[in-house]
């Protein structure tokens, strides 16, 4: 069984259906691509990966668990974690911070703990401090460290949002549009940054993006949406050829 | 029979919490800030009304004619002085500041005034109460008037904003002050305009709240001004209708409790009521649901 | 205990003090020189500020001009005077009782309200001095220490008082009552009323109750007493919501008698009411503004010229506490070098002992537990004028 | 990534230091005779509200949600632990009456926190500051008509008025309705009051510094964003709300055992006012700024006594404009630069510095 | 054809943080001009102080003839200089009719003028017709990205700012969103463009400069500037 299996998925928001019948296999660490045209229910997909929205029909199985209707803390709990397309970051804390907030569940020690100043609160903080480091270092922001994450201009935001989704020890990573607002060196560096931390952390990644470059040069698979149904699947050079792909998404030369 | 005076009694404390709520919302929808001296824009209002009208002899019209002016020009001013320096601040900075302000206000008014209280005589003493089933019940001529005023505002309001430019500009300002500063409109100008809708309303308030319940001081304004606050979010703040409605309904409830449950409890009871309330509607009666896109 | 089981001497002498003080009210500015020692550092407190500002206020008038009357008939300072706002609050009351200590404060007339009181009382029994209360109606003020007095009626005392009143004249069979829950005076008095009435065997058919929060609109309460039945409403309140409770029965078309005590005192001096509405209104209380006696013309007139105002019943109170203290002061050989503690135990001595003549009452006298006694005179409003009854 | 460390650690230091500084300042002054009857009478309420602007400051600046009835916890803590400590002083020695009644007062406060917890769950921005002023007001009225005796039979509960209570005549009436507890006896001093503080401090920096207080300012500033990465919103907002609440509660209990007697309005929506102002004058999130804003706000007025009826009026004017000063960007950006002008090296780099990112975001 | 836009050693702050120092260029009437410059060169902050969002510092910017570095932004707006800002900032709470209504609000030539202007970006942007009832805040991020630029069309402007207009959008509607700059530059007016697309860019853009770390570092032709091998190898992602 695949790490992510979705089917038939669907969401209505009134009356406009945005997802309808979405079936979707993710295997553990494939680098997994959902492209389409704008509005055609991308991010509502990931949405309800997340619980963020919750379905009007189908199943999500993540691991062979069903975790359809969950809420968004149980889900990343599960192993799903995301960023997103307007970037939401800890806007008055530090980037450390905002690692080390990803680290919630992983590193964890009881409020008693902090407030009392135990030993274990040293340790663990020290462990919090080590790979929250880690982790910037990966995306290159720890000289940042200390700034607060809204002072950081939104290239090196949209690196923050995926090492704190990093953070999380995901087994599926969700990434929205991550190189939005990048120009073509920084978005080939992503890219880069982004198949090592498939390699390392073998993680399985589900991405959204617009840059063809991108998704072409990195997906092993990908599946295209339009007004909510997939209209296509499959690895990059067949959707680049996909007429239907070419006609509501890429556009002729 | 009994239950329909309490009832009326109800609608007629809450139309004039909805009148007062009404510049509460104005305020709140567009400016994004409680202001919270509104309360006390109303005792300043409801004083000139006093001498014009109570000392002077000048004619009800003209004497709140003359308040709404006073209050414009000072609404509009104190927006200026006070609020307009921190129009980037957090909004909790202007909090405080409407606090302030509503010190100040109180504090000149006793200064200027004296804290004896003066007995407010009806502007609409002239007009007869309307009585039904043969006198067994009567409403007010304060009640049909304030009730009367609170419609035809809220409707004239909701006609604005939602049909003039400078009603548009409104909205624009309350979604995103810096967007709407790039399609020409003019911050500073909508806001202060909001200011002088609300500090006008706020005269018409103070002078129908006095003409209803007619003692005057320099705190006058300061409860039913809380309350129409309340009122403003029970109904969805920023909702004009909500305003209405929210304030209409506190006025009854809070009559009916004090007449049905207890008078010593009934503070407590209507606020019990808003908190469930809240609690079912998290935005209030009439309040639009914010929908966060992720 | 009262004034009768002093010893002779001091009464003697505390007979001599009243008259010295009728002499000096009547012939002020002459300089009679009774006191000649340091001046006395004597303090107020009250709220001059925030929603009881007017009770304040008045104190703070009648105790200044007091203080300047008596300085002047005696010719040399005999206080020296300081005034503090306390917002109607215990911790600013408590905080302006220690600035004025700090100012070399050594006798306190106040402070105004009952909450502040309780709270000052406590910290003047700490440190032995002398306070009187011209209007802090709660016994709870006074059984804080032997040094605390109250020149005003308790509020059971008025509570019994009225019910006794109202059943002994027949004023009303059926009783509705109004009061304020959330107010330490008004809810004392409905209490002991309540209590007194079910001994007299007054009938209550309905109380009902406000709250500073909601005091605006009192038109279901004065429903609800309609409702019942009541033919007498008693009002253990104040003069404003007093006026507004009578704005609202006269709009419903409901007559009944009202009766009060003596918060409604001021009543017809509401700028703007319709004293007309007023009519019959019974009230018990130790002050009438328009009382006809040379006394409290005087004192009247004095206060108007000075501060464009009609004086309240606090404000009598509170000139008669300034002149209370000046009569046992130069009756008790008080003189400002004292220190603060003597001065109050000289105080208390000769309290205990001595009778005073004031505009709030004449004979007045006060028990060890510090509470006066005085007759307490009902009044009724007739032609836009108090009339005696 | 030390120098974090040290820094908010150094911060912290910094903030106790004053604190203890202030008390040993004061007793110095207290030995050599200094000290005026007026500042003493005002040390304990000056603990007292650091506390409640502290604890306030967790909801407001950590959690941002803004409570207008953080006095309705106070509330409830001063009466619940007055009451105790009324009836244990009798029977206990007075030290472990005092620790009872702090225990007591900050519990059922706390135990109030959860239960205004509920709607805060659901519940945010103004419709929150709703419902706490309305909790703070139902307090209010509920406690001014509570009506609390003893006599041989028991407790007699009542909410129409003491009558009602039906007591023996050897009854004592320990709550009656809007005159409150009465007789209390002070026990309240300035060295409970700094200990407390310091406890306060103690406990509330050591919370925001840790996991739990990350994951509340998490919440504050993007509460989609904190669920997506696992943080559960329902537990760390009901623990800020709490430990705030309980805090209240215990400064409640040092505020009331400072007085001879205590009443239900002194706990009024203008009380909770008055701790917000600390909050924001101090700085939203900046636990030593309503130190000292408390502190100095509750002096203040104290020291414009000579003004006399000017006062309030001058109080109104000063906390304007200290506020447009304080906080117009305008203002901050003047002083900034105006430091920046010192400090030219120091400024260098360290973005991280400042703390308004507001511009035109 | 005379200087539209001129902007003379501008220095912006972020209290204290030198977001802007000293930059000058120029854009002359009729023209295409594009900014280009890494994440956090300045590309925005530049574009604020143009519209008047933020202040200057010191400097001056002058428009048509007019100095506008000390004028409110509304005012700007007035004088037909329209922005499309990062980030899209939609009036979420209002519907998209709504946003495009409030995108003429300063135009005063009739009901039918801006009717007409209506039918132009529906026809533009099919997308935004289909959904003009829905409240702008749950469109989809492409979608708010399009509304953006049709509510800067109804303005008419003179002279368009545009903030990186193709963030967010597909490669359909990236290609659609430049035929449609190009052709409202066609109708006479001047365009200042950032982009990340610092390649189509420059395709469509007469003059081009780079900005870099708050510093114009480079300036030209667009076609010289896309065949420079520094900012091919900077900004065009190849070797
Ligand atoms: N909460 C909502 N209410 C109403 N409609 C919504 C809501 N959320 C999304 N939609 C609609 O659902 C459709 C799908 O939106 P979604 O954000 O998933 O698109 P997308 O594929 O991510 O597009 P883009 O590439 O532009 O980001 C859009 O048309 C959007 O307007
Ligand atoms: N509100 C702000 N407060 C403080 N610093 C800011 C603020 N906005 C931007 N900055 C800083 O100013 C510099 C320029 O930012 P700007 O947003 O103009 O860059 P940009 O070129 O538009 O980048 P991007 O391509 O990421 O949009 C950056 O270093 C950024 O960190
Ligand atoms: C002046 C009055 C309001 C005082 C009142 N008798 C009280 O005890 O509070
Ligand atoms: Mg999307
Ligand atoms: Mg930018």
């Amino acid at each position: 069984m695949a790490l992510l299996e979705v089917s038939n998925l669907g969401i209505a928001f009134g009356g406009l259906q945005a997802v309808a019948q979405l079936d979707l296999s993710i295997e553990k660490g494939h680098l997994y691509g959902l492209i389409g045209p704008n509005g055609a229910g991308k991010t509502t997909v990931f949405n309800m990966l997340t619980g963020v929205y919750k379905p009007t029909e189908g199943n999500i199985i993540l691991d062979g668990k069903d975790i359809t209707g969950q809420n968004p803390e149980l889900i990343s709990k599960s192993g799903i974690a995301r960023t997103f397309q307007n970037i939401r970051l800890f806007n008055d804390m530090t980037v450390l911070d905002n690692v080390k907030v990803g680290l919630h569940n992983q590193i964890r020690y009881n409020m008693w703990t902090g407030i009392l100043r135990l030993p274990a609160y040293k340790e663990k903080e020290h462990e919090m401090n080590r790979e929250a480091m880690k982790l910037l270092k990966i995306f290159d922001l720890d000289k940042e460290a200390d700034y607060k994450a809204s002072q950081l201009p939104y290239g090196k935001q949209r690196k923050l949002e995926i090492a704190r989704a990093l953070a999380t020890n995901p087994k599926l990573l969700l990434l929205d549009e991550p190189a939005a607002g990048m120009n073509p060196n920084e978005t080939e560096e992503l890219m880069h940054t982004i198949h090592s931390v498939r390699d390392q952390f073998g993680v399985a990644i589900l991405l959204i993006e617009h840059d063809m470059n991108f998704v072409m040069g990195i997906c092993e698979e990908i599946t295209v949406l339009d007004y909510g149904r997939v209209i296509a699947r499959g690895d990059g050079k067949a959707i680049r050829n996909n007429p239907k792909v070419i006609a509501a998404y890429l556009g002729g030369d | 029979m009994q239950f329909l005076s309490y009832l009326i009694n109800g609608i007629s404390l809450g139309s004039v919490y909805a009148l007062i709520a009404l510049g509460y919302t104005m305020v709140y929808g567009i400016a994004k800030m409680l202001n919270f001296a509104h309360g006390d824009v109303i005792m300043i209002g409801s004083y000139v009304v006093f001498f014009a009208f109570g000392s002077a002899g000048m004619n009800p019209v003209l004497a709140i004619v003359l308040s709404m002016v006073v209050c414009t020009v000072l609404g509009v001013t104190i927006e200026r002085v006070a609020y307009r320096p921190l129009r980037e601040a957090p909004s909790l900075a202007v909090l405080i500041t409407a606090i302030g302000v509503s010190y100040l206000l109180q504090q000149v008014a006793q200064l200027a005034w004296t804290s004896n209280p003066k007995s407010f005589t009806s502007v609409v003493s002239g007009l007869k109460p309307i009585s039904l089933f043969g006198g067994q019940l009567t409403i007010s001529a304060e009640t049909v008037v304030t009730i009367i005023a609170c419609i035809v505002i809220m409707v004239v309001l909701i006609w604005f904003v939602n049909n003039t430019p400078a009603g548009h500009a409104m909205l624009a300002v309350s979604e995103d002050r810096g967007a709407a500063q790039l399609m020409g409109v003019n911050v500073n100008a909508t806001i202060s305009l909001t200011f002088a809708i609300g500090s006008a309303l706020a005269a018409v308030a103070g002078a129908l709240l006095c003409s209803s319940y007619p003692t005057l001081q320099p705190t006058t304004g300061a409860m039913p001004g809380i309350k129409a606050f309340v009122a403003a979010v029970f109904g969805g703040i920023g909702s004009i209708p909500g305003a209405f409605l929210g304030g209409i309904l506190l006025g009854i409830i809070e009559n009916l409790s004090k007449a049905y449950i207890s008078t010593q409890l009934s503070d407590a009871i209507v606020f019990l009521v808003l908190v469930v309330v809240l609690i079912v509607k998290p935005t209030g009666l009439l309040g639009k649901k914010v929908n966060v896109k992720v | 205990a009262c004034g009768s089981s002093a010893s002779t001497d001091t009464a003697s002498s505390s007979e001599a003090a009243s008259t010295s003080t009728a002499a000096t009210a009547e012939a002020a500015g002459e300089g009679s020189g009774a006191y000649t020692g340091t001046p006395i550092k004597i303090g107020g407190i009250g709220p001059v500020t925030g929603g009881a500002a007017i009770y304040g206020q008045a104190v703070k008038n009648a105790e200044e001009l007091a203080v300047k009357e008596i300085n002047a008939a005696n010719g040399s300072d005999v206080f020296e005077w300081k005034f503090e706002d306390d917002e109607h609050d215990a911790e600013k009351s408590v905080n302006a009782y220690n600035t004025l200590k700090d100012w070399g404060l050594q006798v306190l007339a106040g402070p105004v309200t009952t909450t502040p009181s309780i709270a000052v009382a406590a910290e003047t029994a700490n440190d032995n001095l002398f306070m009187m209360t011209p209007s802090a109606s709660a016994p709870a003020v006074i059984e804080s220490g032997d040094n605390v007095f109250q020149i005003c009626f308790t509020d059971p005392n008025q509570g019994v008082a009225s019910a006794d009143y109202i059943a002994e004249n027949k004023l009303g069979t059926k009783v509705g009552i109004i009061y304020d829950s959330s107010d330490a005076y008004s809810s004392g008095i409905y209490e002991k009323f309540k209590a007194e009435a079910a001994a007299k065997n007054l009938e209550i058919v309905t109380a009902e109750a406000f709250t500073a929060d909601n005091k605006s609109d009192l038109s279901t309460q004065v429903a609800k007493c309609q409702q019942a039945g009541a033919d007498l409403v008693f009002l253990p309140i104040y003069y404003q919501e007093a006026s507004q409770i009578l704005i609202a029965a006269n709009k419903s078309g409901y007559a009944p008698v009202f009766f009060g005590c003596d918060g409604m005192d001021g009543i017809l001096t509401i700028e703007g009411f319709d004293t007309s509405l007023a009519e019959g209104l019974m009230l018990l209380t130790p002050f009438a503004a328009d009382a006809q006696d040379e006394k409290t013309q005087a004192f009247v007139s004095a206060y108007k010229e000075a501060y464009g105002d009609t004086p309240n019943q606090f404000a009598a109170d509170a000139y008669d506490v300034v002149y209370a203290i000046y009569q046992a002061a130069v009756a008790g050989g008080i003189n400002g070098d004292m220190d603060a503690s003597d001065v109050c135990d000289a105080l208390k001595a000769q309290f205990t002992s001595m009778t005073f003549d004031g505009l709030t009452g004449d004979g007045m006298t006060w028990d060890a537990s510090g509470a006066v006694s005085k007759a307490p005179k009902a009044v009724v409003i007739k032609d836009g004028a108090y009339a005696a009854m | 990534m030390l120098k974090n460390m040290k820094k908010s650690t150094k911060s912290n230091v910094i903030t106790l230091g004053i604190v203890v500084g202030f008390y040993v300042l004061i007793q110095i002054l207290s030995a050599a005779g200094a000290l005026t009857n007026s500042f003493s009478g005002q040390l304990v309420p000056i603990c007292a509200y650091v506390i409640m602007a502290v604890s306030l400051n967790l909801t407001v600046g950590m959690l941002g949600e803004l409570s207008l009835g953080h006095a309705g916890f106070m509330s409830v803590g001063a009466f619940s632990g007055t009451l105790v400590y009324v009836v244990m002083s009798e029977n206990a020695p007075q030290p472990l009456a005092l620790l009872l009644a702090f225990v007591v007062g900050g519990a059922v406060a706390g135990l109030f926190g959860v239960l205004v917890g509920i709607p805060v769950l659901r519940l945010s921005g103004d419709y929150l500051a709703i419902v706490t002023l309305a909790f703070g007001e139902i307090v209010k009225n509920v406690m001014n008509a509570c009506y609390l005796g003893v006599d041989s039979h028991g407790l007699h509960f009542s909410l129409k008025d003491s009558a009602s209570l039906n007591l023996e005549v050897d009854g004592k009436v320990l709550i009656n309705g809007a005159m409150g507890i009465t007789g209390i006896k002070k026990a309240s001093t300035f060295t409970i009051g700094i200990v407390l503080v310091i406890i306060t401090l103690l406990v509330i920096l050591n919370l925001v510094n840790s996991r739990a207080g990350r994951a509340i300012k998490a919440i504050r500033d993007n509460e989609i964003a904190a669920r997506s990465v696992g943080v559960p919103i329902t537990k760390y907002k009901l623990m800020a709300f709490v430990t705030s609440a309980v805090f209240a509660g215990v400064a409640g209990v040092l505020y009331a055992l400072n007085y001879s007697s205590l009443v239900a309005k002194k706990f009024d929506y203008n009380t909770s006012i008055l701790i917000l102002v600390f909050v924001v004058l101090g700085g939203i999130g900046n636990l030593r700024g309503s130190v000292i804003a408390a502190a100095v706000l509750t002096v203040l007025p104290e020291l414009l006594r000579s003004m006399n009826d000017y006062r309030m009026l001058i109080y109104a004017i000063v906390l304007i404009v200290v506020m447009i000063f304080n906080q117009s960007p305008e203002m901050i950006a003047l002083r900034k630069r105006l430091t920046a002008r010192f400090r030219k090296e120091d400024a260098e780099g360290k973005g991280a510095k400042d703390k308004e990112k507001k511009g035109v975001a | 054809m005379g200087e539209m836009l001129s902007v003379k050693n501008i220095n912006v702050y972020y209290g204290s943080i030198h977001a802007i120092k000293d930059v000058s260029f120029h854009v002359n009437e009729g023209e295409i001009v594009t900014l280009i410059g890494a994440n956090g060169a300045g590309k925005t902050t530049t574009m604020h102080a143009i519209s008047g969002l933020l202040k200057l510092q010191s400097g001056e910017i002058d428009y048509c003839g007019q100095t506008i570095s000390k004028m409110e932004a509304h005012k700007i707006i007035r004088l037909g200089l329209a922005q499309v800002p990062e980030g899209r900032r939609v009036f979420s709470g209002l519907t998209v009719q709504q946003n495009l209504q409030m995108g003429a609000y300063t135009r005063r030539d009739g009901k039918e003028a801006i009717q007409n202007d209506f039918d132009m970006v529906f026809d533009l942007l099919p997308r935004l017709k289909e959904r003009r009832n829905q409240p702008a805040g749950t469109l989809s991020g492409g979608e708010q990205q399009m509304l953006a630029m049709g509510r800067a069309l109804m303005c008419k402007p003179k002279m368009l700012l545009l903030d990186e207009p193709s963030m967010g959008l597909s490669p359909l509607l990236v290609k659609e969103i430049f035929k449609i700059i190009r052709q409202v530059n066609r109708n006479g007016v001047t365009v200042l463009l950032v982009e990340q697309n610092a390649k189509m860019a420059l395709e469509i853009a007469n003059r081009a400069y780079v900005l870099e770390t708050g510093t114009i570092k480079m300036e030209g032709e667009a076609t010289e500037l896309a065949n420079n091998i520094e900012v091919r190898k900077a900004y065009l992602g190849c070797e």
